[in-house]
């Protein structure tokens, strides 16, 4: 699991890559939220382009961040899932609460 | 129905394994030739089961986590999740979506919803203080048989 | 020694395991993060254990394979890999390079030499009619460390 | 595992991928075997550049196709080995036997 953040002003964008579980969340939701909460952007973009696996402690993920990005006044945008984690997130209907970008390489 | 094929895992309740649990059961079903979406629902479901074992099971302390993974005629592959941990005082309410007794850790108590729909067949056996037992059942619609 | 991971694993001796047993270690040993060379070596070195154990210990019948792996303090990971097969009247012997008692099965006699190349230790316990004990250990030069 | 055989009238050539191992080392043999008899080539050669695993059966499997292109009075060549299945054919003596042949992708 490797975790890389880009900002500017407006945007901060946490591009994800790997396998999302339990034993990772842990570190990679302090890390992001740590930027966060410095930078304060209006918009929050986790990218899971690079994503390989996710089971629902990466609903956990998105779901915190969703609540940060209110606290701060920004939203969130999860953007490049592919099909199988698309499905795990339609699961908890993350649909109605962010903007899901299509995207994703299968 | 005939075993065709199984294995007996047993590992302690250490986060760095549930990314082993998710390997060796793809490994084990991958004879089956399953499709990527498949191979991906057996993953899931593996890692949900598993983490709540580290998780909630044994939530202070570190314990046994026990997998035995089966492979049925037609392709059908059943797994069984244990462990002996605190085990669940109301199973229906736990395996109600949403609900999780870990607010602050961030669960989002979706792991039973997350397995009931992406395995065909899903069975809780739990009681307080002995611990659970996770039944998972799924066909997987491969195009070559195992051979032993 | 403190044991910093374990996993235990049963399959009974067909030979669709072996590829399981090599990926099942393989999965355990990767948050110790080795090398391309170091993976390929435990991989061969359980892939020749349990192919003995289906080859020979189970001749003629189909029993259980029982592989015990842990990893110890320093990137020291200890494979047991036991059968309840035949066991082995001269172990000696049976370690000598080419020794094979299979001339017919295109086995070269080299598995135990490739275990004691590629690995840092190996023992080899027997008796017949009661089973083998291969252990085997190997020093993985990781760069990070398991965290559990 | 997948095997590919090529032929013309001087060389044989199988393209063996994926693991060798003993599961996989009988059906190798046996479909090997079936095609060099019926072609009678004067050179098999064996081409590992995609096999990504193997242990002793392979040596077993180079071994085993020596002696059978001895008594067919041709020769055998093993080619594009990776570094780790190089060293599983030189724990076994391989390079006095047959010609083995640089190249492999690491
Ligand atoms: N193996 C287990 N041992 C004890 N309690 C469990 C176990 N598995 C699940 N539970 C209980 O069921 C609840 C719901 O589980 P789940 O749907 O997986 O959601 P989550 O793990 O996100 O809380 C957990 O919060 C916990 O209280
Ligand atoms: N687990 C085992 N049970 C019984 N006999 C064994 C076992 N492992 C090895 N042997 C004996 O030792 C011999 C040498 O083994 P090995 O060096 O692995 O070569 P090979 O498997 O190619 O014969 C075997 O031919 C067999 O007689």
């Amino acid at each position: 699991m490797a975790l890389t953040i880009q900002a500017n002003e407006e945007v901060m964008t946490a591009y994800l890559s790997g396998e999302i579980d339990h034993h990772i969340a842990g570190g990679l939701r302090e890390t992001i939220d740590r930027r966060a909460e410095e930078l304060r952007p209006a918009r929050l973009i986790l990218d899971f382009g690079d994503v390989t696996f996710m089971d629902s402690s990466g609903i956990g993920l998105v779901m915190g961040r969703y609540k940060l990005m209110q606290s701060l006044g920004g939203e969130l945008e999860v953007t490049r899932m592919t099909r199988s984690i698309r499905r795990v997130m339609q699961l908890a209907g993350l649909e109605r609460l962010v903007r899901l970008e299509e995207g994703g390489r299968r | 129905m005939q075993v065709q094929n199984e294995i007996r895992l047993q590992f302690p309740s250490l986060s760095a394994n549930e990314g082993f649990a998710r390997m060796a059961v793809a490994a084990f079903a991958a004879p089956l030739d399953p499709t990527l979406d498949e191979l991906a629902d057996l993953k899931t479901a593996v890692s949900e089961a598993v983490t709540n074992c580290i998780v909630h099971a044994y939530r202070d302390t570190v314990g046994t986590v026990y997998i035995h993974a089966r492979i049925l005629e037609g392709g059908r592959i059943v797994l069984k999740i244990r462990d002996r941990g605190v085990g669940i005082p109301d199973v229906a309410q736990a395996m109600e979506p949403m609900f999780t007794t870990d607010p602050g850790g961030e669960r989002a108590g979706l792991g039973f919803a997350v397995m009931a729909s992406f395995m065909d067949r899903l069975r809780v056996k739990s009681s307080v203080g002995t611990g659970t037992t996770v039944t998972m059942e799924k066909t997987i619609h491969s195009r070559r048989k195992i051979h032993g």
